[in-house]
């Protein structure tokens, strides 16, 4: 008697560096659609910049973006149904915008304002957004994976039809939450995809540190998932595996996606990859870029052209201007916020605390900015 | 009405709410065919079906967080930690997720269930199946802890918690699951309010205040002082956060004098909340120092269980020392 | 490009239900070992049997055992060499036994006297026995898993030649402390070996319902650990695969061995299986039980008969007989312990609480019997 | 004697206590060539090598279990939890094991290990990154707990915690990492003892508690307080668990007044078990109820910030107030 053999498959490619596209795996989505999903990338990318250098300035407190992986996070999220839902790790607000989030109230977000709409709660880049199926991004590792299957779970008893993905790093696949929801994924087969952004870097370590596992994606195995591998700089290759992997979920078949990437950043605007990274690593990298690779398919095509880069990129820049004067312009929120949605009503201990505040002066350093 | 004990009583109210309200769903381990450990879900899944009861695999976060997820959707999970003292693979979903969740998504999501769980000692379980673990809870944002002192009770609180918005932890004395019984008004639907707490005995001297299965050891502790003429007001807290201030801070008030008791180890325990409390409320009327019976600050023991526990042999000394102080 | 292939080995088998042996597998045990172990095998079932007529008496509080499975226990304990420790989950009093606690320790602790090596603090069957490098059994199911690994990295870094094995139930693998351990395990390579004993059910959860991996031990893959199969009813393959797979971890190989085994009892003396489980089904397991298994293979060697066993047997329950006589006389824990411990030293808190307790009325109810 | 600030003194106690037994290890994420996210374990991988400091995969239950592991073979493990605030994947292993594990196992093993962790706010970090727990664990029986204000004493303190037979929480006050600073003795190995507090200002009329970063908050406000002729006794109480309850008790029954300050969230927090302990120890010498300033019982805020901590603005009116009643 034997036991099962297992077949990882191969990882899935469309879009080769010299711009040609395997037929095999090519998507088939409109030149409006690549041209739109593009400047979509190239929109994150600039806020990344922009967004950096706002914290260089002290403007905001802190940034995570998502340079590099642009390709992942756009390529998966375009691959939804309106009806699907997302559960965000941190570096998905091309996601939130994708999905409609307007810039201003991301905005709103990073500057933690009056405005914000998780009312200056959270750090930077911790939003919500229940109005664009968009779950709420928190800092535990793993957390959301969980509950992504938890939801999944419920939809699938309520007879709704949807699928739910969940993004997380490949660090994140060490967390306990990681194993409990791929685990319970398996077992009530929800129709879940689980998308693990390999970027190769957990802050400084490296995913061969992560786990001795050969890959991310045959961690599917252990759990009676489907793996899944897409090269995750290539936007339309990782859109077609979304598609694939969510019609899977949607059979019953949970999938284990695991994009290969890269972190063309810093950890986040708090860290400095050149403490333990080599140049060379970094430089081999950013010839990785999902940016150019996408743009030189479309100039093939003749759908983009460096005039067009340069006025998207001026139209970018000046969305982000009016945004970022607007959210500096919001007052902070109010005292009064800080002892709301503690529970849905404030017991008396709050209302207390609550009066107790207003007599205490208020401190120095309000505002965020 | 109908006698029944805690277990036949919240099963019960589980029924009800689930009659009621199709959102309601019950997870955890051995739910299901066995009605869990202490048979409190026993039936559920032949009533409802496996739709609507799982067994899950054996992982605390794993139930906790896809209950989150549940909630998030919509549905009104019910969760089961077999005993609480397991609900510490579960800790960062409670304390990070569901405790904080309407708080950071600016009330955009909730994480609304009623986690329910045995708590306490009496079973002879030692260290893993004995303690009382709400002043973790209780000092985390975002969390409401109920624990019934009697079946009645039982079920009108745990429809309450579940008809509550916030998230609730549904603790249940497993000491006294079988030996407190009363009168419930079976298959029916009714509610005990959340946060207000219940005078048991009326009196004069000395406040004692109590939840769960060591309201009995206060009661019997009381009508022990009644012999040496000291008149104990007894108080069940029945919600232990947020707390009916009010029904404390009078009857201390009236008394000056106050004897917390709780099973859990003294330290940072919910004993000391109240003590503060009541010197932040009623300072000026206070005649004794508040006093806290109470687990000792060991792990539960096993054989020396019943030396462990605040039984009415110590809350007995504490009460007359207080009322002579 | 193409990802890893896996192949899981076969299920070790070395003893057919005829008696035949499979000649590469045999491990080659001497004759008097073989009776050695199966006598041991025997002792466990006796004694089981005995504590669960002691609890059901009330005179012990509580049994949990391994009938059913004490080829798994027993096999694996035995392969271990002297210098190596060993790491259990809570049916392991066999391997406590074989490694040479005495039975009056053990019937001390299963009454929580003043005797009990742990002082009367945990409840029967979580006992602690390091000095026949034996670790401590905690309810909390998992958390043993990472202790070990953790041990036997230490070990490692230190260059000691040990290796560490640790047991938990399939149920187990559903736990936090599994995917942490394992985890942990193979990116250290922590001279470890994973027990798994796939018993089928966790209480009364079945393992089919426990994750949707085929095997247990394919789980490996995630982590990349060996994973390796056993029939846990058959002592002799269970011994040999221990010892296969204790070689590979101390080549820096860790391995996760499931044993294939039965849980002839309920989940422990508070458990009624029959609530769950039917009678067809648990009289088929029990035909696969490994103590007539091991006996026919001795008979037909000529080394036991219906005599050997009796006797035996009468030898096996005079001692019991003897232990409980004595746990029983023995007195109970002294208040005293119960300060004992929580630190080296009692700080002025626990001063204070002892004085305290010494006033007060001993409650009624106690020493456990 | 060299001025440094915290980060640099407890690093320069993690190289005398690593170049003196070898059985100590450094284990944690991020803890190698980037030294940590706040840098407190810069070099160490350099001097040591990787043999003895281990980044390690993103599991803290895997960190503190393999610790565990590590203690009970011997070696004195220094496992590093990113920020306080992560420490609850970690949570069962630390409250069912770490702390139980000498008493379990009847004294047979120890998990002696000295956590690592920054907490509290001040980094603006929001809900996750400003938590401060301890009330958590001096609620749990088996565990000290320790928190220093200034460089000098992390040092001592921490070579201290390292030396102590128990298990021991450290908890590393991050607002004042950098901005402490004193004179400690480089490369030198001293220690600060555990379980003694310092009364590092002396006064007769209200005793102020506190200790890591509020310890400066509570020196302000006690500066300002003294300009209204409000003369206070600041604690900084060094090792929160156990507590020096002697130097407590001495000043109160000086001064009968008490603010106790914290930025952990109010309700069952620290404050509340000094407030009792007060109570217990010295209530016939209380002229006004003791004072908690401390967080308020809400998730820990980003933008409203230092609305939320207890800063000297806050803690001025709770002195004068106190001292006044
Ligand atoms: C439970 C927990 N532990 C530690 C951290 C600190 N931390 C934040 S991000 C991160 C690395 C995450 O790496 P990965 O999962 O690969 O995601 P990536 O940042 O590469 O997208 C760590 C250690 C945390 N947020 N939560
Ligand atoms: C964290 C935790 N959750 C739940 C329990 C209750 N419990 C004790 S044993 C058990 C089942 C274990 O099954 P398995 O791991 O297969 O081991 P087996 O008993 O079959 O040997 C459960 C749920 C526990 N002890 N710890
Ligand atoms: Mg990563
Ligand atoms: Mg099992």
């Amino acid at each position: 008697m034997s036991g099962p053999e297992f077949v990882l498959g191969d990882v899935v490619k469309v879009l080769e560096p010299d711009s040609t596209v395997h037929p095999d795996n090519d998507p088939g989505l409109s030149p409006e659609r690549c041209v739109a999903l593009y400047e979509h990338m190239v929109m994150t990318r600039v806020l990344d910049e922009r967004l950096v250098t706002l914290q260089r300035q002290g403007r905001i407190g802190f940034h995570i973006g998502s340079m590099g992986e642009e390709a992942t996070v756009i390529g998966t999220a375009a691959a939804l149904d309106e009806t699907d839902w997302l559960f965000p790790c941190y570096r998905e607000f091309g996601a939130l915008l994708l999905r409609g989030m307007p810039l201003q109230s991301y905005m709103d977000n990073m500057y933690g304002n009056g405005n914000d709409p998780v009312k200056g709660r959270q750090m930077p880049d911790h939003y919500s957004a229940k109005p664009y199926r968009f779950g709420s991004v928190s800092s535990p590792i793993g957390t959301q994976i969980t509950q992504a299957v938890g939801f999944a779970w419920a939809a699938k008893l309520r007879g709704e039809k949807l699928a739910a993905i969940v993004y997380f790093g490949e660090g994140a696949t060490s967390s306990n939450e990681f194993h409990c929801g791929a685990n319970f994924a398996g077992v009530y087969k929800t129709p879940t995809v689980l998308i693990c952004r390999n970027n190769g870097w957990a802050i400084s370590v490296p995913a061969e540190k992560q786990s001795a596992s050969e890959t991310f994606a045959q961690k599917a195995f252990a759990y009676g998932l489907v793996p899944m591998r897409v090269d995750g700089n290539d936007l339309l290759a990782v859109y077609k595996a979304t598609r694939d992997a969510l019609a899977l979920a949607r059979a019953g078949k949970p999938v284990l996606l695991e994009c290969l990437t890269h972190r063309l950043s810093g950890h986040s605007t708090s860290d400095d990859p050149t403490r333990y990274r080599g140049q060379e690593e970094m430089a081999a990298e950013r010839a990785q870029d999902p940016l150019p690779r996408m743009r030189a398919y479309l100039e093939k095509k003749g759908l983009w052209s460096e005039q067009k880069q340069q006025a998207f990129i001026a139209k970018v820049d000046a969305e982000v201007k009016l945004a970022v004067e607007a959210a500096e312009k919001a007052p902070a929120p109010v005292l009064d916020t800080m002892f709301d949605d503690v529970f849905e009503q404030r017991p008396w201990h709050l209302r207390e605390q609550y009066e107790e505040s207003l007599h205490a002066p208020r401190a120095q350093g309000h505002g965020g900015h | 009405m109908t006698q029944m004990n805690m277990v036949k009583a919240i099963n019960d109210a589980l029924r009800v709410a689930m009659r009621q309200d199709s959102r309601v769903v019950v997870l955890g381990e051995d739910v299901g065919k066995v009605g869990g450990v202490f048979r409190v879900t026993e039936g559920l899944i032949n009533e409802f079906g496996a739709e609507r009861v799982f067994d899950t695999p054996l992982s605390e976060g794993g139930i906790i967080g896809t209950a989150v997820g549940m909630a998030l959707y919509g549905l009104v999970p019910v969760p089961e930690i077999q005993f609480a003292d397991f609900i510490f693979p579960a800790f960062d979903q409670i304390v990070s997720e569901v405790a904080k969740f309407r708080y950071r998504s600016g009330g955009e999501y909730t994480s609304k269930m009623v986690i329910r769980t045995p708590v306490g000692g009496g079973i002879r379980g030692g260290h893993y199946h004995s303690q009382s673990p709400e002043a973790y809870f209780i000092h985390t944002p975002g969390l409401k802890i109920v624990c019934p002192s009697n079946p009645y009770d039982a079920k009108g609180l745990f429809l309450a918690s579940l008809r509550d918005p916030d998230p609730v932890l549904f603790f249940e004395p497993k000491r006294i699951y079988r030996a407190a019984r009363s009168d419930v008004p079976e298959g029916e639907d009714y509610t005990v309010p959340l946060s207000v707490a219940k005078v048991v005995r009326p009196g004069n001297h000395v406040t004692v205040i109590a939840w769960g299965a060591m309201l009995y050891e206060a009661i019997e502790a009381s009508n022990k002082a009644a012999e040496q003429g000291i008149d104990c007001e007894v108080i069940d807290l029945r919600t232990l956060w947020p707390v009916d201030i009010d029904t404390i801070v009078n009857s201390v008030k009236k008394t000056g004098r106050v004897v917390v008791v709780h099973e859990a180890p003294k330290s940072c325990g919910f004993g000391a909340e109240l003590v503060s409390l009541i010197n932040e409320k009623a300072f000026d009327y206070l005649e004794a120092p508040p006093t806290r019976v109470t687990g000792w600050d060991t792990p539960f023991p096993y054989t020396l269980e019943n030396d462990y526990l605040p039984l009415a042999g110590r809350i007995l000394p504490a009460i007359a020392r207080v009322a002579k102080y």
